[in-house]
């Protein structure tokens, strides 16, 4: 699965994207949080406040109880601001 | 019409495009956003826009589709910039073309209001001592909402 | 900045000399009107403007003041022209630039809704047949209306 | 007392402006159409239905019932079209 990060999401990981691989487990936006917060404390610094993170499931924009499947493109970042 | 590029546009070049593609134009209503000179009171040095590709242009498509269902419209144009941008550069243009002018002043608001909070676009300001990604600001939530009426 | 004038106008001018004569601009709006191919089913030869020189120039600066005192404006101007002029022809031009969007867009949009009923031009329309005094739209009226809150 | 015509009236009374003698009892606009339509049937027919017709004194939008003073400049049009 390829998750992309933007704006300070970005810059606190250090990283704009990474391959992970998911096990069946892993069924929602909300499990796969759960996943890269146990990897390390960046991560958890990250998603502390999940409220001010937006995210999208192959570039549309989606909600934390979504399905996702491992063939799909993530994304999270903070609220837009086009314009 | 959609665009997302690095590069400058000319408002002027666009509506020559627009008034040679569709008849019977009456109303061109325009938006312009362009880089200040300050971030709250300091001096700003530039602004790099970061955006999501792909993302974007979905999203600048659905935006555009959506005023074409709501006002009877000739034509629009989309323009968005991204990269690195100085005070002065222009960062986005919206262009409507209608019959009437209601139609042309009212779908064009509504694009650059869309365009603030759906548009997948993150600003970063330097000024001298320090860069700070811009956050979004509430406001913007509230001129999205008045569309849903 | 008001101008009542027979010649063609040139947004882009416009727009260069606001930039260049205010500083911060973050938004700029524009509205031009333009003389349409056709009246109602006929194909429109010309439409003429008359005017009332000297109370046009009243009314547009009353206008432009009113805009002013509501709305937080860097800069404005308002362009119309009268005498002949040919479909495809501009008619009208406003500019409001502002700080932030909803000024820009919202003056734009008072502007030209206030020149539809408090302009004091008249428009005379000719097709192959005949020529039409071009009646004022109970619709303008309204739309005048809804600034009065 | 200056009076100018636009638009339909204009072409109805075959003049654009005129100078006019008032009397002391024209006092308000009222009095000056009524002086206008006992001149002829153009008048007459011009002024038939006022309520399409609007004026001003000065260049400023007046009522029918304003006060007019012999150095005005009053103007008759129907309802602007501008834009």
């Amino acid at each position: 699965m390829k998750v992309l990060y933007f704006s300070w999401i970005k810059d606190k990981l250090g990283k704009s994207q990474e391959e992970i691989q998911i096990k069946d487990n892993i069924k929602t936006i909300n499990d796969l949080i759960i996943l890269l917060k146990n990897t390390n404390e960046n991560y958890k610094d990250v998603f502390k406040d999940i409220s001010s993170i937006k995210v999208s499931i192959n570039m549309e924009t989606a909600k934390y109880e979504d399905s996702i499947q491992d063939n799909d493109e993530i994304a999270f970042f903070p609220p837009m601001t086009g314009g | 019409m959609i665009k997302v590029q690095k590069n400058d546009f000319s408002l002027n070049d666009e509506m020559v495009l627009l008034k040679k593609r569709y008849n019977n134009i009456g109303a061109l209503s325009s938006f312009i956003g362009i880089v200040r000179d300050k971030r709250e009171d300091e001096k700003l040095l530039s602004m790099t826009l970061e955006h999501y590709p792909g993302m974007t242009e979905k999203m600048l498509n659905k935006i555009n589709n959506e005023a074409i269902n709501r006002w009877d419209l000739l034509g629009t144009t989309i323009i968005h910039r991204y990269g690195k941008l100085l005070p002065g550069d222009q960062i986005v243009l919206v262009i409507s073309a209608s019959k009437h002018r209601k139609e042309a002043i009212e779908s064009c608001h509504f694009i650059i209001d869309w365009l603030k909070t759906k548009g997948p676009f993150w600003k970063y300001e330097k000024t001298i001592d320090k860069g700070y990604w811009v956050d979004a600001k509430s406001q913007d939530l509230e001129e999205e909402l008045k569309w849903n009426n």
